[in-house]
């Protein structure tokens, strides 16, 4: 049971995570909510690469008799999330410029009142 | 082994890696001089188009081709970083290098009187680079990777006039959309690599069993990249941004949109080839179940889409709402191919539906442009306040006519080839089908010769007594997509037969793109 | 933002450097440790942030120029391509590893086992991360600094 | 060689453009039998309307988005309904995805 | 393809061009006056004489060739020509004269359907260029028109195609394939012909509005809108849309017959040769008449002018229902035939 709890908490992430895209008015609260998101996404990916008592997958300064590679936890795993971490960076840093932007021409940041593109 | 040779061989690697190191060159380049930096991209993209010329011969010639990056020796490509380039992914790369062209010569002149023009120059190069990435990879995780940057410099691009609020309010809805759409497509890729430890296309095809979590894989897929293709329910970004963001860079966009409808085809035909028509449900095989999702939710875009373009007063939403249900009958003809797979008209369909998708990145795009023509001799975004300019712009306006009756599939020109094909071959699956697709294209006919009259027919009002003709730059884009329209109409077959039926029997041909991958080089 | 107290100022100061050799460490030992160009390029980011939270945007704003940080970003970048092409002139694939094992720059082979870890190893992957370091650090600041200021009572009058 | 094929049916542009041509040479010499001038700058140029006095051009001007107004009237519910879905706000973009999500999860069986 | 076949080609393409642009022209305008004639008759007039449309043409060839004001010129003269010429050329994928079409390998139903699109949006641009607001109205009326018929004559049209395919036939939209064996031949049991007799109705009432004749002439509608779209015309550019007219009303008879009588009397009577020929075309010249007497003369005569709303309801509601209805049935045909048989 208790190997499950990283799952559960991935899908508990992302469902937080869609509530506030979906039924928070704030920008910001939404930029939050895709973060939230993200993490979820993040920690799937690693929990993935995950063994039990696992050491970290490098050759030169691996614990004197851990067996290699089956105790080494997986790295492709951790590169996708690193990679995936980058481009969060990115897409946060974006979201938020615009957000300000947005806040200046609006003078709001209830996305109820952005909508001068409709229909 | 000649120079050509080894050209060939590092084609696939150079294409993407060109327009990228292009675009970090930007900066720098435009700090000496403006002009330069002009020339510079547009050679870069020449460069490009040049090594996708010499990469198409090889592969349409020879079959697919991989790269694998970093490695000496080519054992286990399946474990590596690597391109496939099939002649799918050809038939997409030339697309995308051509709408790129266009658009560059576009901007010299249309972009010229604003500022941040490095900017912009370094996100147009890197947008084509992510474009060709998706587009070439042989690898899931690296499709997102290519997928999320084509996002965020998108969403860049959209909000280039970043006076305007709505131009903001367009790329923040688009980026918060695509980037829920991404995160899902990583999920999914979690999923995947949980299931067979693998990422590369190939590799996966070949173990892909359907089980439980495949089937949660191919939901997430299906649906993202439907969204960022845009089909109706979830297409509402699409007006927004193609409406907002600068014409020249919609053409580039219309690329990235084409890029994740090649995704759809990706996942549907190669990744889940084997395995859809085997499995069941409903007492169905599932790849019927697939195609008639597609068709469904085709028909519901073709008919928002016109319905809404109807209505529309800004002109560049208006198109957008026509590109939406062009995009409808790119996924109509699919879906028909998916669902009556290894029938003979499916093969038809899907050529059809390939072709249908060089002709709307094209007839969209020409309108796209004319719009942005008009937008630059008038600063006026509403059809209401433009009336009479045939008489200034008499180009613009042949341009216009060619594009109308492309995008509305009058014979003799493109749209009507595609279109042909698509009607012919869906009402073997079912009669309403082709009955749907012909009455909307004809009222995609009336929503063009309304905007036709709105913007160049009519009374001269007062206020354009003096506009002037768009600069020759615009007008040689114009020409070109022009030109390119006229000459699919009148040869289709030469198009067909040289860049759409490889393409469309690569994409049936699934163990052939795997087998590329497994059975080693 | 204006600046904050002294006494924040003097331990930022003091700060600052370790900051940026604890970054520089992690850019230079991305081959060797977890770590890499980009984090090390967030550590020596988030430490400028730290100064431009202390001293305030506005004071840093006047002593960098965001243009010439936009030129490191790009030779970042350029750098990271060019060292893939020269895999493909020296090596024989894009992003080849033309100096592992040549024993030259970052040449050696390591030793195999468990061993002390050696700088000199890894090929062209060090010179990777710096390009990347360059890139982060200088678009990461570039990003900070920028919002830092658009925010600032200066900039939003107007 | 020139003829498009679905299968079903043919399509040869070529030979439609080359019949266009003929029939426009062949009619545009018919049509130069006929007469080709007229009183530039006179009354009879101005725009037809039962003899009423011409009203400025801007008046004149029938607006894009009066246009098919019947049609549009006459679809008045599909618009009505289409406008609703079209509502601008973001959350209901995401909102959309996840509806389409949902049931194809529904379809395919996973929930 | 060798020489000779090119040469071949070419002069099939010269002279049937030239032929049928004759042909057309000619029997348009004599149909016009046959019309005319029986129309006034039915009315208890007694009609213009039937060379009328003739002198009528020349007449409109020695007026003056108006250029409005607000009208784009180059646009405004081109139209009507470009109307004209899209209409001569269907007529060379359309049997004519109970002989095979001259080019059914170049065009099928889709590409005539089409092709039937140009004259009608070439009326609409010319309404929409002379920039007066009679013609402006009529012009989008005119569009509202096209989209309404485009409907139900794309079902007929699919309906057809789709039975053929039923019946294992190749290249079903092809012309050459329909006139072979007859759509009353195609069916198994009395659903069907039902079902077409349902559908040949509709395409029969689809017709008038295509010509726009009265009742479906809201777009001119000379007692409202003083001719609408054609206002502004006048001259040689009137003689064409004139002319146009005549064509497409040869063309879409020559469509009904060619979909649904494409019978002729020589195998019959075992006439060959030149006898048969002869005989055939006037064959074919009554069943034009024929359909011409119906779907244009008695319509107009019997009906008045709908609105432009009721247009539109006319063919989106009732026709097209009727039609899908013919679609059904026509699909439903060989099920239920089977039922009945294994029962």
């Amino acid at each position: 049971m208790i190997e499950y709890i990283p799952f559960i908490a991935v899908v508990g992430m992302i469902f937080i995570g869609l509530y506030a895209v979906l039924f928070r008015r704030n920008l910001i609260k939404i930029v939050i909510g895709i973060s939230v998101i993200e993490s979820g996404v993040n920690l799937f990916l690693i929990t993935l690469g995950y063994r039990d008592s696992g050491v970290a997958p490098i050759y030169t300064s691996l614990p004197a008799g851990t067996p290699s590679p089956q105790g080494m936890v997986l790295p492709v795993p951790q590169a996708l999330t690193l990679t995936s971490i980058v481009i969060g960076v990115a897409v946060l840093a974006l979201m938020l410029s615009l957000v300000m932007h947005i806040y200046r021409k609006y003078g709001t940041l209830d996305i109820r009142k952005i909508r001068r593109l409709k229909e | 082994m000649t120079v050509l040779d080894l050209l060939i061989e590092h084609a696939p690697a150079l294409i993407v890696a060109i327009p990228l190191f292009g675009a970090f060159l930007m900066p720098l380049v435009s700090r000496v001089n403006e002009k330069l930096r002009n020339i510079l991209a547009l050679s870069i993209i020449c460069l490009t188009g040049f090594f996708i010329w010499l990469l198409a011969t090889d592969v349409l010639a020879r079959g697919p081709r991989l790269y694998i990056f970093g490695a000496k020796n080519l054992a286990s490509p399946m474990v590596r970083i690597l391109f496939e380039v099939d002649s799918m992914s050809i038939f997409m790369i030339t697309i995308t290098v051509i709408l790129a062209f266009i658009a560059l010569v576009y901007s010299w002149s249309f972009m010229k009187e604003h500022d941040g023009l490095d900017k912009y120059y370094t996100l147009v190069l890197l947008l084509i680079a992510s474009t060709l990435g998706m587009e070439l990879t042989g690898d899931v995780f690296n499709f997102f990777v290519f997928l999320e940057i084509s996002c965020i410099v998108s969403c860049a691009l959209i909000a280039f006039f970043i006076s305007e609020g709505e131009a903001l309010e367009a790329a923040f809805k688009y980026i918060v959309v695509s980037s829920i759409g991404a995160l899902f497509i990583l999920f999914a890729i979690g999923l995947l690599y949980a299931q067979y430890d693998a990422l590369n296309i190939a590799t996966l095809a070949q173990v892909l069993k359907y089980t439980f979590l495949d089937k949660i894989v191919l939901v997430l897929l299906v649906v993202v990249l439907g969204m960022k293709a845009g089909l109706v329910p979830m297409h509402m970004w699409l007006p927004d941004s193609y409406g907002r963001a600068p014409p020249s860079v919609t053409l580039i966009i219309i690329g990235a949109t084409l890029a994740s409808f090649y995704g759809v085809l990706r996942v549907i035909f190669t990744l889940y080839g084997n395995v859809l028509s085997n499995a069941m449900r409903f007492a169905l095989p599932v790849n019927v179940l697939v195609g008639w999702i597609l068709i469904a939710l085709a028909i519901i875009s073709i008919i928002v889409g016109v319905i809404m373009a109807l209505v529309q007063t800004d002109l560049m939403r208006l198109i957008a709402f026509a590109a939406v249900a062009e995009v409808g009958y790119m996924f109509l003809a699919i879906g028909t191919s998916i669902a009556a797979l290894g029938s003979p008209y499916a093969t038809t369909a899907l050529q059809g539906g390939l072709l249908h998708l060089l002709n709307d990145a094209l007839d969209i795009g020409l309108l796209f442009l004319v719009a942005g023509a008009l937008y630059y001799a008038t600063k006026k975004r509403l059809l209401d306040d433009i009336s009479g300019l045939a008489r200034n712009m008499k180009y613009t306006t042949v341009f216009f006519i060619i594009g109308l009756l492309a995008v509305a599939g009058m014979p003799p020109l493109n749209g009507f080839a595609s279109k042909f094909l698509i009607y012919e071959s869906v009402y073997q699956l079912n009669p309403i089908l082709s009955i749907v697709a012909i009455l909307c294209s004809i009222l995609m006919l009336a929503i063009f010769v309304k905007v036709f009259y709105a913007a160049f027919l009519g009374p001269e009002l007062p206020g354009f007594k003096d506009v002037k003709e768009a600069p020759r730059s615009m007008l040689l884009a114009m020409g070109l997509v022009a030109g390119l329209a006229i000459f699919i109409g009148l040869f289709p077959n030469i198009v067909i037969d040289t860049l759409v039926k490889p393409a469309a029997d690569a994409l049936v041909n699934h163990a052939q793109y795997i087998s590329t991958v497994i059975g080693g080089i | 933002m204006n600046g904050m107290s002294k006494i924040v100022k003097t331990t930022v100061s003091i700060l600052f450097p370790f900051t940026m050799i604890f970054g520089l460490y992690v850019i230079a030992h991305g081959h060797l440790t977890p770590g890499g160009g980009f984090q090390g390029g967030a550590i020596v980011a988030s430490g400028c942030a730290m100064l431009v939270i202390a001293y305030g945007s506005e004071w840093v704003f006047e002593r960098i120029k965001t243009k010439r940080l936009a030129a490191f970003e790009s030779i970042g970048g350029l750098g990271f391509i060019a060292v893939a092409l020269l895999g493909l002139v020296f090596s024989t694939v894009f992003f080849g590893n033309f100096l592992a094992g040549s024993n030259l720059l970052f040449g050696t082979t390591p030793a195999t086992g468990s061993t002390l870890a050696d700088m000199n190893t890894g090929g062209v992957l060090p010179l990777m991360n710096f390009a990347v370091g360059i890139k982060v650090i200088a678009g990461l600041f570039v990003i900070v600094l920028v919002m830092a200021y658009a925010s600032s009572q200066k900039e939003w009058n107007t | 060689m020139f003829t498009l094929e679905s299968g079903s049916g043919f399509w040869n542009p070529l030979l439609w453009i080359l019949i266009v041509f003929i029939a426009f040479l062949l009619l545009y010499g018919i049509r130069g039998f006929g007469r080709n001038t007229y009183k530039k700058d006179t009354e009879q140029t101005k725009a037809f309307l039962s003899g009423n006095k011409e009203p400025s051009p801007d008046e004149m001007h029938v607006k894009a988005s009066n246009l098919y107004w019947g049609f549009t009237t006459s679809l008045n519910n599909v618009y009505t309904a289409l406008r609703k879905m079209h509502t601008g706000n973001t959350s209901d973009y995401v909102l959309w995805f996840v509806i389409i999500l949902a049931v194809l999860f529904l379809v395919f069986g996973v929930m | 393809m060798d020489i000779l076949e090119l040469s071949e080609l070419s002069v099939r393409i010269i002279l049937g061009t030239l032929g049928l642009t004759a042909f057309g022209i000619i029997f348009g305008l004599f149909y016009k006056g046959i019309d005319r004639k029986l129309s006034a008759r039915m009315q208890g007039r007694i009609g213009p004489p039937l060379r009328q449309p003739f002198r009528d043409v020349a007449k409109l060839f020695a007026k003056e060739n108006i250029v409005p004001d607000h009208a784009i010129p180059w646009i405004f003269n081109l139209i009507p020509l470009v109307g004209l010429i899209a209409a001569i050329s269907i007529l060379l994928y359309l049997p004519i004269g109970g002989f095979p079409a001259l080019f059914s390998w170049g065009g099928d139903l889709i590409v005539i359907l089409y092709l039937l699109l140009i004259p009608s949006l070439s009326l609409v641009i010319g309404g929409f260029s002379s920039g007066s607001p009679y013609a402006i109205i009529g012009a989008q009326r005119e569009m509202a028109t096209i989209i309404a018929y485009e409907f139900p004559l794309a079902i007929i049209i699919i309906t057809i195609a789709w039975k053929f395919l039923q019946k294992g036939a190749t290249n079903v939209f092809s012309l050459a394939t329909i006139t072979a064996t007859p759509v009353w031949n195609q069916v198994t049991g009395p659903l069907g012909i039902i079902g077409f007799a349902i559908l040949l109705l509709v395409l029969l009432l689809v017709t008038p509005a295509e010509l726009s004749k009265i009742p479906f002439d809201a777009s001119e509608a000379e007692t409202e809108i003083a001719g609408g779209l054609l206002v502004e015309y006048s001259g040689r550019n009137l003689a064409m849309f004139y002319l146009m007219d005549g064509v497409k009303t040869v063309v879409l008879a020559s469509l009904v017959v060619t979909l649904f009588f494409p019978y002729n009397l020589s195998p019959l009577l075992h006439l060959a040769s030149y006898p048969g020929m002869a005989l055939d075309i006037l064959f074919y010249l009554f069943k034009v008449f024929l359909i011409i007497l119906f779907s244009v003369t008695l319509i107009r005569v019997a009906i008045a002018r709908l609105k432009i709303d009721q247009i539109v309801y006319t063919y989106w509601i009732p026709l097209t229902l009727a039609s899908l209805v013919g679609l059904i049935l026509v699909m439903w045909d060989s099920v239920v035939m089977n039922l009945f048989s294994s029962a």
